[in-house]
């Protein structure tokens, strides 16, 4: 019989009007990996955080290698070999990445850091990923998913007997994410044992050893993975079935929405263009760092463009500044909904309100009212878990917030609605319903973009797909090129074709 | 021969004007001062330019913006490095400056000390008036303004050191002559109108009987008027203010103000610049060989006298 | 060892109407702390209670007030303003001296404004357009302003006589039987309190203080807003110079002097924080009380001046723990 | 109409040695503003490259260095400290009135540092523990400091006479032709700027300033660190002040007074900034002497005092925005 390395009795956590964890049990054994499912604001992160002693319980037990323990600090946790990838990104932007990967573990000699040799550890482990960067640039100069890499490797280096992991996929690439899996294996082999947080049920099922769920902050059950079903799990998660993930598609209308033509932005950005119709949901897929989300902020007027003609409706139109795009119902959704996305400290009628206020004013006044029945329709619309439309966003799960945000922007009635990375973190009922919306959306006559790094999503989803190699686009596919094998040889270059126009 | 060697030093350095007390336009002369900004210097700096334009020098102002002894030691440091013709200084603090006073006399540059005086230091000269003896003065006046009786209170800007001896003359000085007058509070008002204004306020209010505010500074005593005012006392409250800026004049005239202490700082100015300039020409020979004997060849201390401003003389004072 | 207050773990989720609770009941604290200090002090001196002396203290405040309400926004943009003390100066001294060469004193004091304006202007752009960093574009500004000041006066405090009635009214007259001083305290505060918690564009400013990036990819002209927050803050320094000159009569160029760390204090006392996305004028005008208060004390008292700075030092540290303590609030 | 400056897609990505090449340049820009200054002034004024004047410009601005030394480490972890004048004042002034008592002026000195450590514990554990706003504490901790030497010197500058010639020799002494203080002044910036980029210790300040929340969660004892951030600003204030001490012979309660402001804005021109995550020692050292430089200009060049404050507050937004200009820095 394998050891117990981490065990979790009656754990029960209440925050102001929630209780986010009740009496839920948990059981890690040596070189299993182990996955923790449930909707989102069911309550996994705050279970996590609470076994690296991140959080404090209200009641519950903790045990590692079969010793009671009180974590006080995620001192403690770590010291005790508990090493966690944490949900949100928690990097350091202003440090280099090797200083960020070993963080209170850096070589030293004589309370001195050996820079040298930290660059080594570092550039082994980044190795593993492929990563184009080095160990010495900034964190904040890197993009989400090679910040998320980042993050990643710095559980890794750490000689731990548990690793957790919360989405650590959430914003990568399946080449990415394979090459982890391959590392975790290897983990497991030496028998370390692994919690392991995902709403990709591929990933799940390709992975792991055994699935606890949790369903608002209850425990459900936890089943072996090899006896059991995607259909079964998420049963157990949303106490129903989900028939489909992904609607049909479209029928985009011939006439066509907006047309970008040789847009230049840096590296990152280069000769790109495209059309998008009217009604049609355009996937755009990449490897990570290909540029999708430069092109986007270039198109959208973010960042500064060298040169670049943009047509909307037949009608050339200036954008060079992100209000530009506004007036003309062109919205980008960031991908980087903490840093640029939400206002984590106010609360979700004011996150909703911001992209209103010039339809909320009356006289100069912001007319309350009108605000919060605007923001209680997003809550109900996307289904977002919360108490009610003053609570503060920070303090929703990772998933309700995305919602918040798409809902932020989807009120606003878009003519064209570019999403980066839309269902990031977010469960399979709310991912089914969002594809929806963006679907109801579209065959309203809505143009929408959508960027993923998911390719079952960008097949499933878009009418067509942009494949972007390089910063430049690789090709356009549509049909029955539209499949896995095609769109991955074209965003690896293998297809260097002329753009399609 | 002593006698010879002087008058041919003397007739080579006046040598091609018409008189001794002529220099010429390059020659430079300094006023290194701290808190620089303020409007008392001015008036020194008005006496040391009449003397300028009549010795045909150049004078100029310059100093320490804030209240801070490392500038003021820059400063003078930085004047020295120039060369110039001569100094007047006035002492932020006797002990740290004296240093750097040495280094100019030492460097062949004539210092003379103003205003505030580093005592200890090589300086040939220092024109001023004590400021105890300033505070004394003040006490006088308003003593005998009040008759001898009544509380009074004082308002000030503690940690500096000329401050701080008006408020130690006054105090003093009232104490030994005037027993029937309390010194019931020493306020600080931070060389700030609004500052004094609420200080003062709450001195009203505190002291119900309050008869008389002695204030050490110029922005002070416009403070303590206006709050005096506000209250519906002026004249009830007797004010004596320090140093005659515009301000303060009016305020005397208009009667909110009871009297100021005017120093003779004109006379710092004009009569330092006339010492530098005898010094730098060697045209004060006390003796013979002065600088090897180790004779002073200006007067060393000179005061240069407090008037009481009061309405009956104003106007001589507001015609300036 | 807790968690650090950025942790969004760490924000507390209540009940109904949370947000508008907790800001009341933070408030309430410095109100708590204020009634607690004039018990004592009611006790300590016979005097403190008496009209006069309140009206006293509520006067000595003004010019802090007024300037702190400004403060407040270029606080809850993420901002900072340092320049307002020489501004308020400035503004004294431009209307003192154009007054004195013979302007009527009311267009004077309309050009006082322009020029604060002026200031505001100039560093709104440097910091919204060129994207200085606030501390050191309002340090550059408190000398260029307090420079300004300086070449006007030469130095000297400007007595300003013979100016018409009607202006000195403002800061020296009474309107039923209360100081106009105060009652234009009152509308400044009552103005800008409705302004920031229910116009759109004083939104702008807290979204602005709570995620910068996400306030520009939302369509808020950001630049924008900025200039406009220094110009207001600029507008209010400029206001309190004139009337510090109505008060006075006299524009000196050091009136001011050290205002702007009183008023930061004030706003932070009254919840703001240097962080942005908090504070509001309420808030800063009790925090403004607060240290009225205290420096009244000090002199009915009669602490020595040698012990004052201590005194004050150490109640600011006091009201500020407590206001932590009882609500925990998020500082950083 | 340009994107935000927190928007990272503004950051351009290079080769390799990014890092040490922006880092370098950075505070080449200084280094060039500098350099371009000194040539302009050695025409304007003959004797501005005189060995006197070289020597009597960092003589000035040794204590600021010194100071800036510490508030950068303050503000690197995101915080702040406006208490590093009073320390510098208390300091001297325990370490005067100790020695003017009989004590051995050394062992004077030991108590006058270990009264400014005392001060910055309290500091630190106010803002690490207690967590109240930096700013709102330091300020208080202004007065309570800025207090005690008010109370020990009952506001007369104390005249430290008869101490031993050692003492002196810190501050007037001169070893290879060099004085002591510049001597000193290398030591803490070189010790300190190793330190600041290798050490273990310091390199969690910047961990912090960058990333509190994350900086908890990785395991580093914020509250802690943070206790010691403090500690280390109030020492190098408390040196500062005993050196001004042994150099002018007079430890007065006013010495030190507008350091902070000095001090921090050393930094601000040297890289820094107010949220944290970033400053180097080389840049807060550049910062002090860009500073020292335009105030000698100022003598050197006879500006009238009245032009003084706005010159400077020119130069001071010349140079930052020169920087900001040249290296699209990030502010906010
Ligand atoms: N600091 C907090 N204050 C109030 N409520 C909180 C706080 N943190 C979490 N919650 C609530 O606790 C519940 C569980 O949140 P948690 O983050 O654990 O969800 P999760 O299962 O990780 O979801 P996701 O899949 O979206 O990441 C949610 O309803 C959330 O709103
Ligand atoms: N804020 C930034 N500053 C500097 N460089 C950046 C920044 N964001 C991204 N980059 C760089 O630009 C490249 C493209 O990033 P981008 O985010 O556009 O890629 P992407 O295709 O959208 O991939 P993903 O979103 O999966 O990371 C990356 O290699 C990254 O190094
Ligand atoms: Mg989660
Ligand atoms: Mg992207």
């Amino acid at each position: 019989m394998a050891r117990t390395l981490l065990a979790a009795r009656g754990i029960r956590k209440e925050f102001p009007g929630t209780v986010a964890l009740d009496n839920v049990s948990f059981e890690l054994i040596e070189g299993e990996i182990h996955a923790l499912m449930g909707e989102n604001g069911a309550g996994k992160s705050t279970f996590l955080k609470i076994v690296t002693g991140a959080l404090q319980p209200d009641a519950g037990e903790i045990q590692l290698a079969g010793r009671s323990v009180r974590l006080h600090s995620p001192v403690d946790a770590r010291r005790m070999g508990v090493a966690i990838v944490h949900q949100e990104l928690s990097l350091f932007p202003d440090i280099s990445v090797m200083e960020n990967i070993l963080v209170g573990q850096a070589p030293t000699r004589a309370g001195f850091m050996r820079r040298r040799q930290m660059q080594e550890i570092c550039e082994r482990y980044l190795a593993r990923f492929h990563v184009s960067f080095s160990p010495s640039e900034l964190v904040k100069n890197l993009s989400v998913s090679q910040q998320q890499i980042v993050e990643i490797v710095k559980a890794l280096v750490t000689d731990a007997s548990v690793y957790i992991f919360d989405e650590p996929t959430s914003a990568l690439s399946v080449e990415d994410a394979s090459r982890l899996f391959d590392v975790l294996r290897e983990l497991k082999s030496q028998g370390k044992g692994i919690i392991y947080v995902s709403h990709k049920f591929d990933e799940i099922f390709q992975l792991t050893d055994r699935i606890t769920v949790l369903r608002d902050g209850a425990l459900i059950g936890t089943v072996q993975t090899s006896r059991t079903s995607a259909d079964d799990v998420i049963r157990m998660m949303v106490g129903r079935s989900i028939e489909r993930i992904y609607p049909d598609k479209g029928n985009p209308e011939d006439q066509i929405l907006l047309r970008v033509q040789n847009l230049n932005a840096g590296s990152k950005c280069r000769n790109v263009s495209f059309e998008l119709r009217k009604g049609e949901i355009l996937g755009v897929f990449g490897l990570v760092g290909s540029g999708r989300t430069e092109i986007m902020r270039a198109m959208t007027g973010v960042d500064p463009r060298t040169s670049g003609d943009i047509v909307l409706d037949g009608r050339p139109v200036r954008i060079h500044a992100v209000q530009d795009a506004i007036r003309h119902g062109v919205y980008y959704l960031t991908e980087d909904r903490k840093e640029q996305g939400l206002f984590l400290k106010m609360s979700i009628r004011d996150n909703v309100a911001v992209t209103h206020l010039d339809r909320l004013a009356k006289r100069g006044l912001l007319q309350r009212v009108r605000a919060r029945e605007l923001a209680e329709q997003v809550i109900r619309d996307l289904r977002v878990k919360a108490k009610d439309d003053e609570q503060l966003v920070g303090s929703l799960s990772g998933g309700n917030q995305q919602k918040v945000m798409i809902g932020k922007w989807v009120s606003r009635q878009p003519r064209v609605l570019i999403l980066d990375e839309p269902t990031r973190g977010i469960d399979v009922g709310a991912k089914a319903e969002i594809h929806q919306l963006l679907r109801k959306l579209a065959n309203e006559g809505i143009g929408i973009i959508v960027i993923s790094s998911e390719l079952p999503e960008i097949v499933g989803l878009s009418d067509r797909v942009l494949v972007v190699h390089n910063g430049t686009v690789a090709g356009v596919l549509s049909g029955s090129d539209m499949n896995d094998e095609i769109i991955m040889e074209y965003a690896s270059g293998l297809h260097k074709e002329i753009a399609v126009g | 021969s002593t006698n010879g060697n002087s008058s041919s030093t003397s007739s080579s350095q006046s040598g091609g004007s018409s008189s001794a007390f002529q220099g010429s336009p390059n020659e430079t002369y300094y006023m290194v001062t701290f808190l620089s900004g303020i409007e008392y210097w001015k008036g020194c700096f008005a006496g040391m330019e009449a003397a300028a334009k009549d010795l045909g020098v150049k004078a100029v102002f310059t100093g320490a913006p804030q209240y801070d002894i490392n500038q003021e030691v820059t400063t003078m440091q930085q004047v020295i490095a120039k060369h110039p013709a001569g100094i007047l200084v006035t002492s932020i603090n006797a002990q740290a400056m004296t240093p750097v006073i040495n280094q100019a006399i030492a460097a062949g540059i004539p210092v003379i000390s103003f205003d505030s005086d580093a005592p200890q230091s090589k300086r040939y000269a220092y024109l001023g008036t004590s400021n105890v003896e300033a505070g004394q003065k003040a006490a006088d006046y308003l003593g005998q303004a009040l008759g001898g009786h009544g509380q009074v209170a004082v308002i000030t800007t503690p940690g500096e050191l000329n401050l701080d001896q008006r408020v130690q003359g006054f105090k003093e000085e009232m104490a030994a002559k005037y027993p029937g007058i309390q010194v019931v509070a020493v306020q600080n008002g931070n060389s700030d109108q609004i500052k004094t204004a609420q200080v003062t306020s709450a001195l009203l209010q505190t002291y119900p009987h309050l008869a008389g505010i002695f204030c050490t500074e110029a922005d002070e005593g416009t403070g303590a008027a206006t709050a005096v005012q506000e209250a519906g006392k002026t004249g009830q409250v007797k004010i004596v203010s320090f140093d005659t800026d515009k301000a303060t004049l009016n305020a005397i005239k208009s009667g909110e103000i009871t009297a100021t202490v005017a120093q003779g700082t004109w006379n710092m100015g004009f009569w330092g610049l006339m010492d530098l300039f005898a010094i730098r020409h060697n045209l004060a020979r006390p003796v013979a060989n002065w600088q090897q004997s180790g004779v002073d060849p200006v007067p060393p201390e000179v005061d240069t006298g407090v008037t009481i401003v009061t309405k009956s003389n104003v106007n001589a004072y507001l015609q300036q | 060892m807790q968690p650090t207050d950025t942790a969004p773990a760490n924000i507390q989720n209540e009940r109904e109407s949370w947000l508008r609770k907790v800001t009341r009941i933070r408030e309430l604290t410095i109100v708590l702390v204020i009634i607690v200090l004039c018990i004592i002090l009611s006790f300590l001196s016979s005097s403190f209670l008496s009209v006069d002396n309140i009206v006293t203290t509520i006067l000595s405040i003004v010019m802090t007030a007024i300037v702190s309400v400004g403060m407040t926004v270029a606080l809850v943009s993420g901002g900072f303003d340092l320049s307002v003390g020489s501004v308020m100066s400035m503004a004294g001294v431009v209307t003192g001296s154009l007054a004195l060469n013979g302007m009527n004193v009311w267009l004077a004091a309309v050009f006082g404004l322009l020029a604060s304006l002026c200031s505001g202007l100039i560093t709104g752009l440097f910091i919204g357009k060129v994207k200085i960093n606030p501390f050191i574009m309002t340090l550059g500004m408190q000398g260029v302003v307090q420079g300004v000041a300086y070449v006007v006066t030469q130095g000297a405090p400007l007595s300003v006589t013979g100016v018409p009635k009607s202006f000195l009214y403002l800061g020296q007259g009474n309107l039923l039987g209360i100081p106009v001083l105060i009652w234009i305290l009152a509308v400044v505060v009552v103005v800008s309190d409705f302004i920031m918690r229910r116009a759109v564009v004083a939104r702008k400013v807290y979204y602005i203080g709570s995620n910068e990036a996400a306030a520009y990819l939302s369509g808020i002209r950001v630049s924008k807003v900025k200039v406009w927050i220094y110009i207001f803050t600029a507008l209010l320094a400029g206001i309190a110079g004139i009337l510090t000159l109505s008060r006075f009569s006299v524009a000196a160029p050091t009136a001011g002097q050290g205002m702007e760390l009183q008023a930061i204090a004030a706003c932070i006392i009254g919840g703001a924080s240097l962080t942005g996305g908090e504070g509001t004028v309420l808030g800063a005008l009790l925090g403004s009380v607060l240290v009225g208060i205290v420096n009244d004390a000090l002199v009915l008292l009669n602490v020595s001046v040698y012990w004052q700075s201590l005194v004050t030092g150490f109640v600011l540290i006091a009201a500020v723990t407590l206001d932590v303590l009882t609500h925990r609030k998020k500082t950083s």
